[in-house]
């Protein structure tokens, strides 16, 4: 059982800064999501721990043991590809043992049961003998985890190992890797560029972009507590609206001012220095709703666009020369052109400075345990 | 097992000769006669470093002739077809690069001066047995061989051109089949009738080919080239631009022009005997060496053949070129090697050898004695086809210009005439121009090896 | 490249060792003695050799003869390339397009690929031989012409022409076939939609669509045009008549093996080796257009 | 799979494929290859005959002689020793292209050292180098090296093959880069890579390239002609020029020429045939 360590990990390819400066913990046992859009440098970060990569700058190390120069076969790691990456010649069995062989550490006894306790936790056994070519999506995904989990690797790697199926059984396979990680509990990182993946699977998410980590914690509280906007934006679906607001206190409270928000901020002790500054003010659709809307709770949207989708609808509205989004009751009468006002739940709004992109107020504040995991910024 | 098979192949080889015909190759004398040859029945072995290696140009029966008469002196000679004579230059070129000349090579008389200038060669009057009868070599072939009153190499295969002539269609022309022509201007005479006559498409067939052109320069005692054909030093200029040259190529192109000859291309041996055999042409010119096959093949399709001395372009007739193929020795030999080397070219160029050679081949006999005992025992009675070309020969006067061209750039010239000739007759180029085109690209040539070679 | 997966220099270049040898020892060293031999008139194999400097070169670039050699050589290509290339196309397409029997047919028109041209040579020889030839007789009635490619010049040219168009068939089907196979089907089915002839629909849609391998074609056509048409020449015409499928591979050959003149023919491989050249840099450049997935 | 066969088509097209339009598409097609198909198919009745002088097409009929024409070539023509030698020259220049361009492809693709990319286009640039070009200096070098009239002679200068190590490059540059760097992950050490992983994964390309290289190799002319002199070493191609030669000497038997040409068209065309899908894929691959 493992913890890895990434400190500082930089990787440029000629001109191109990649991945800059990360640090990272993995826990011992823990499953972390990398996620971000692509070109965010998550990839790269995962090919550095497997060893695929070299690191430029910064060092990995795995519990006390250094691995930044090692050679991928001396880190005892094993990686899932997204294309499964099975050799189309070898049958299951033999693609499960064949780096096995290589690593020639194993008796012939060994690399047996192994195989057969591999196949029976993955439901495999029937398929050992057939070729990739005779399997389904499915199937080759389990034989590709099942090559990793022979090796008893101190930590696993995945590379967006779902992205190559359709969508049904990418969600059953979601929850099968979720089962079958709390049954191993290897060290594990996984790749992905679907948020909602990255949620539901990982027991951390570490949020990159341009490079650089920009919030790793619970889903949860990634997604209540965005460090930044663009955290705030890429998790959630649809993404949190922004809009730029006037912070203004009148009277003993503060509020969010633009030609079509009034909203009041709840005070959760940070507010005051940021009275009279322009700021983006962030909720997200399914914060907002008809029936909130108050006097001093209150966002006017000008209908453009409904979106039905079945079990509710979204309401695309123009919001002081924004476009913002906001989920309305699945049998709503609302077309473009009305007006409507909306209120927010007073628990669940952020402000943003609108040139760093940094959080600098969310109306609730994180539970105890929340707390502790700070930005890592 | 390949010696096994090869012996059942020279045996099976004797008995193909009679069917694809023994004259396996025709124009001895000329540069391409090679060409015609090939592989039937030879004998193949695994080289052998201590066997005697000689290396010929013959094809067919007359390969097989050959192959036979070298093992019949030792089983440890190997005797191998090496293809045309151009082939055989070659090969001999990259084995003396190699370092790896064989014993005994057959060269045609064209390409001698090329060997001498190897300097890989050493004259045979110093390894044959002080006993073997130089003086007994026919009279031609001695003024031809005999340089510097020793013997260079030694003469093995010699032939000449000769007339054949289809006696049915000349019967059927109306010409009687017993007065074939003497000159080139009877040919033309002839082929007229018979080409109107419907007799035959053609008059007259021969390969577009050196030899032809060296038989008319040699009858009419005119020099193709300069310093005696180049046997008194490396000649500078060639003879075309002469009245006799331009009467030649303009009858020739007249010919052509006229329908009157058939012609079967470049060096196209093959096609020239087949247009005969197949009654398209009523002549053909060849070698005496296509004497077996010309026969056999007119026995096959039925007509009667007859042959004839070969045409001159005179009413004057000096002689038929003299040349033909001869054994080269290689100097790399220790003395012993030498002496058995000597014996074997003895050995061939025996009496009763020769007489084989020539009744199996066409080639006729280098020794005197040779022919003498054939006379006596009839054989030209019998023979009269193979009596032609003696007739011709022993009818022949030797002068520098019945001897063969000795030039470096020998293949050079005979393309350029063999492709000039056909520009001319062509209509590509007039008669002067095209002559004259020959004579500035060959004495180029010319200049070019002695400068090189004198380098 | 993350393929590069190993990095150990030495054991590369051990690897490369055996293709790096034989590389250098059989065609970069000869290649260099040739450019040598080329400044030396030479006799039997170049052994007897002369200083001439630039002389052969002179030579060359000032004979009448090597000009009109250079010219029947890009005629000659030109219209190997075009001819090989348009019977090909069609044959491709037209087998393409059927459905019943397309192996069969895909057979029997790549098989020229395997012939060996010195079978090619003689069968043609043979067949068109002009007095003799089983075919001469059925084209002098068809066509009404008298068949006499051994002295007309502008025949042998057809007839040597037709022989290395046909050989060459094969070879460009294959590749056709195979570009053909990879375009999607769609596209064809579009513009079969459409009512777009079949005419239309090749050299509007197929054409331009398999035009890197049309592209890549026309150089090893051009290549085999040049290099590998001498057995041809050497059996059906010797170059002639009168010099009119003298192409410059045969004119070097012919130096070099009939006439001994291996310097000369050295100075002319140098010559073709930088026509060559700009072939392999067009190649290259045309390669890199589609090469570049890797 | 033979040559076109007619009532094959006329059963076709009186089936299902009524329209005239494919009647005149089966029927364009079946002219155009039976106009290439010409030449062989008249070298092929020529073959069967006595003598095979023949000046017009009536004449063409199949002959009684083809045993004995075949049989002729193959024992008293040493047709049989040429093919021999020209099988076993083209398998070793097919096998040792593909073993050494192997590893020359492995070490390109696969390994990152200083000097790569000229090293492959020092490879690459041996196109341009053609036997004509360096004919001379090659014949001094091989001889110098005693490998005249060897075995050695006709196959090793043939060893280096530009071709083979790039149509092998671009096919393992199409191998997904994940299997590559699954095997990197493992440890699998190149040799064990090249003989498990990439050899089985190319077996379709290797066959190709085999193609490609026995007709290349098994219709080389001008190099076996010059450097082999005997005959127990020499080549079907050369054999079939002597054997034109042969001919010439004696009376005409076309029919053995004829018959040595069919002869000499068979392995590579049997090759071709039996390998033409995996020869479309590698040029396919080639086209990429």
């Amino acid at each position: 059982m493992t913890e890895i360590q990434l400190t500082d990990i930089t990787k440029r390819f000629e001109d191109v800064t990649a991945v800059n400066g990360i640090d990272l913990t993995i826990r011992d046992g823990e499953f972390l999501v990398l996620v971000g859009p692509s070109g965010c440098g998550k990839s790269t970060t995962l090919r550095m721990l497997s060893g695929l990569e070299t690191v430029t700058d910064g060092s990995i190390h795995a519990d006390d043991r250094e691995l930044t120069h090692l050679e991928p076969r001396d880190r005892n790691v094993a990686m899932v590809f997204q294309n499964y990456a099975l050799y189309p010649h070898m049958t299951a069995k033999r693609n499960m043992t064949f780096g096995m062989k290589s690593a020639g550490d194993y008796t012939d006894e060994e690399i047996e049961s192994r195989v057969a306790e591999a196949a029976s936790i993955l439901d495999i056994e029937d398929l050992l003998g057939r070729k990739p070519k005779a399997l389904s999506g499915g199937e080759r995904q389990r034989v590709a985890i099942g090559r990793s989990l022979v090796r008893d690797p101190e930590y696993l790697l995945m590379d967006e190992p779902l992205s190559n199926l359709d969508a049904k059984l990418r969600i059953q396979m979601r929850a099968e890797l979720s089962k079958l990680h709390e049954e191993l509990e290897t060290t594990t990182v996984y790749v992905t560029h679907d948020q909602t993946e990255a949620m539901t699977l990982g027991d951390r998410v570490a949020v990159m972009d341009a490079g650089e980590l920009q919030q790793v914690a619970r889903p949860q509280h990634l997604y209540d507590f965005p460090a930044n906007r663009f955290v705030a934006e890429f998790i959630g679906s649809p993404a949190m609206n922004t809009v730029p607001v006037e912070v203004v206190e009148e009277g003993d409270a503060v509020y969010a001012v633009g030609e079509d928000v009034r909203v009041r901020l709840p005070e959760t002790g940070g507010l005051e220095p940021l009275v009279g500054r322009t700021l983006e003010f962030g909720v997200r659709p399914e914060d907002l709703s008809q029936a909130a809307a108050a006097a001093d709770n209150r966002v006017v949207a000008n209908v453009s666009v409904t979106e039905p989708h079945g079990d509710r609808m979204l309401l695309h509205g123009d919001v002081d020369g924004t476009l913002m989004k906001f989920q309305i009751s699945a049998r709503s009468t609302l077309s473009g052109g009305e007006r409507v006002e909306f209120g927010t739940d007073p628990d669940r709004l952020h402000l943003f400075d609108g040139e760093t992109g940094e959080a600098l107020y969310h109306s609730s504040t994180p539970e105890q345990d929340q707390a502790a995991e700070t930005a890592a910024r | 097992m390949a010696n096994k098979r090869s012996r059942r192949d020279v045996l099976y080889g004797a008995g193909v000769a009679s069917t694809v015909g023994l004259a396996g190759c025709m124009g001895g004398d000329d540069g391409d006669a090679g060409d015609g040859s090939g592989t039937g029945g030879e004998d193949i072995e695994e080289p052998d470093d201590d066997a005697i290696t000689v290396w010929h140009a013959m094809g067919g029966g007359s390969g097989d002739l050959v192959d036979d008469l070298v093992e019949r002196f030792d089983a440890d000679t190997e005797s191998e077809y090496q293809g045309s004579y151009e082939d055989i230059l070659n090969s001999l070129f990259g084995s003396i690069e190699a370092g790896q000349m064989p014993e005994v090579v057959m060269i045609d008389s064209l390409h001698n001066q090329q060997v001498l200038d190897t300097e890989a060669t050493q004259p045979v009057a110093d390894i044959i047995p002080s006993d073997y009868p130089v003086d007994d070599l026919v009279g031609a072939v001695q003024d031809f061989f005999v340089v510097d009153e020793q013997l260079n190499s030694m003469p093995f295969n010699n032939s000449n051109a000769i007339m054949y002539y289809n006696k049915d269609v000349y019967a059927e022309a109306g010409l009687d089949p017993e007065s074939p022509p003497e000159t080139i201007h009877e040919v033309r005479e002839h082929s007229e009738a018979i080409v109107e006559s419907g007799a035959a498409d053609y008059g007259i067939t021969w390969p577009n080919h050196v030899w032809f052109v060296e038989h008319w320069y040699a009858l009419a005692n005119e020099l193709i080239l300069d310093a005696e054909n180049g046997h008194d030093g490396a000649p500078t200029t060639m003879h075309t631009e002469t009245e006799f040259a331009e009467d030649l190529f303009t009858w020739w192109r007249d010919m052509y022009d006229d329908d009157l000859f058939l012609n079967p291309g470049i060096e196209a041996w093959d096609e020239a005997r087949s247009a005969f055999l197949n009654g398209n042409a009523a002549i053909k010119l060849d070698s005496t060496a296509a004497v077996e096959s010309t026969l056999s093949g007119a026995e096959d399709e039925g007509f009667e053949l007859g042959t004839a001395f070969y045409p001159s372009p005179t009413e004057d007739r000096t002689g038929v070129p003299i040349g033909g193929a001869s054994l080269w020795v290689s100097d790399e030999m220790d003395d012993s090697r030498a002496e058995d080397v000597g014996e074997l070219l003895a050995h061939l160029g025996s009496v009763e050898n020769q007489i084989e050679w020539h009744q199996g081949s066409g080639y006729y006999p280098i020794r005197q004695e040779g022919i003498d005992q054939l006379e006596d025992e009839g054989w030209f009675d019998e023979q009269e086809h193979f009596a032609t070309a003696f007739d011709q020969l022993l009818a022949s006067e030797t002068t520098p210009a019945t001897l063969r061209m000795l030039i470096g750039p020998a293949r050079e010239v005979q393309l350029t005439v063999q492709e000039g000739s056909q520009d001319i007759f062509s209509g590509s180029v007039g008669v002067e121009e095209g002559l004259a085109d020959m004579k500035e690209s060959v004495e180029t040539e010319l200049d070019r090896y002695s400068r090189v070679i004198g380098a | 490249m993350s393929r590069e997966i190993y990095d150990r220099s030495w054991v590369a270049y051990l690897l490369l060792l055996p293709t790096l040898v034989v590389s250098a020892v059989f065609l970069y060293y000869p290649a260099a003695r040739a450019v040598e031999l080329s400044l030396y008139e030479t006799l039997q194999f170049g052994t007897r050799r002369l200083w001439t400097g630039l002389g052969n070169y002179e030579f060359l670039l000032t004979s009448g003869d090597y000009h009109s050699s250079i010219l029947i050589t890009l005629g000659f290509s030109v219209i190997v390339i075009i001819g090989v290339m348009a019977v090909s196309l069609a044959v491709s397409f037209l087998i393409y397009e059927v459905t019943t029997g397309q192996a069969s047919y895909l057979v029997a028109a790549i098989w020229p690929y395997a012939l060996p041209p010195a079978v090619a040579g003689i069968v043609f020889f043979y067949i068109l031989h002009p007095s003799l030839g089983v075919i001469s007789q059925p084209i002098e009635a068809l066509f009404g012409v008298n068949v006499d490619w051994f002295t007309r010049g502008g025949q042998a040219f057809v007839v040597l022409t037709v022989a290395v168009i046909w050989k060459q068939i094969g070879y460009n089907v294959i590749f056709m076939i195979a570009a053909l196979n990879n375009v999607p089907d769609a596209l064809g089915e579009v513009a079969d939609l459409d009512g777009v002839s079949r005419t239309q629909r090749l050299l509007r849609v197929y054409t331009p669509l398999i035009s890197p391998t049309l592209l890549f074609l026309a150089v090893m056509n051009t290549i085999y045009a040049f290099f590998h048409t001498f057995a041809f020449i050497d059996i059906l015409t010797q170059g002639g008549p009168g010099g009119a499928t003298n192409i410059m591979i045969y004119d070097l050959y012919r130096n070099a093996f009939e006439f001994n003149n291996h310097g000369l023919a050295s100075a002319q491989s140098v010559i073709l080796f930088l026509v060559v050249g700009a072939l392999m840099f067009l190649q290259l450049k045309v390669s890199d257009r589609y090469a570049h997935y890797g | 799979m033979s040559l076109s066969n007619p009532t094959a088509y006329v059963d076709e097209l009186t089936g299902e494929n009524t329209d005239t339009d494919k009647l005149l598409v089966h029927l364009g097609l079946f002219t155009a290859v039976l106009l290439m198909a010409l030449p062989i198919l008249i070298a092929l009745l020529v073959s069967t005959q006595q003598r095979g002088v023949i000046t017009s097409p009536a004449d063409l009929l199949p002959g009684s002689h083809m045993v004995h024409n075949y049989y002729t070539v193959m024992t008293d023509y040493n047709f049989a020793v040429y093919m021999w030698n020209s099988f076993v020259m083209s398998t070793i220049i097919v096998v040792g292209k593909l073993a050494i361009s192997l590893l020359a492809a492995l070490a390109i693709v696969y390994y990152r050292f200083p000097f790569k990319n000229l090293m492959f286009l020092l490879i690459l640039f041996t196109l341009m180098l053609p036997v004509p070009v360096r004919f001379v200096p090659l014949f001094n070098i091989v001889t110098d090296l005693g490998w005249y009239n060897s075995m050695l002679a006709l196959t090793i200068p043939y060893l280096a093959s530009a071709t083979t190590v790039f149509l092998l490059r671009q096919h393992f540059l199409s191998i997904p880069e994940s299997i590559v760097e699954t095997a990197k992950l493992d440890g699998v050490g190149p040799l064990k890579f090249l003989v498990y992983v990439l050899i089985p994964m190319s077996k379709g390309m290797l066959a190709g390239v085999s193609v490609i290289m026995f007709i290349y190799a098994w219709n080389q002319y001008l190099w076996p002609l010059v450097i082999i002199d005997s005959q127990s070493q020499q080549v079907t191609q050369v054999g079939i020029t002597l054997l034109q030669g042969d001919i010439q000497a004696g009376e005409l038997q076309w029919s053995i020429v004829m018959a040595g040409a069919i002869i000499t068209l068979i392995p590579p065309l049997l090759a071709l045939i039996a390998f033409r899908k995996p020869l479309l894929e590698t040029f396919g691959v080639q086209q990429k």
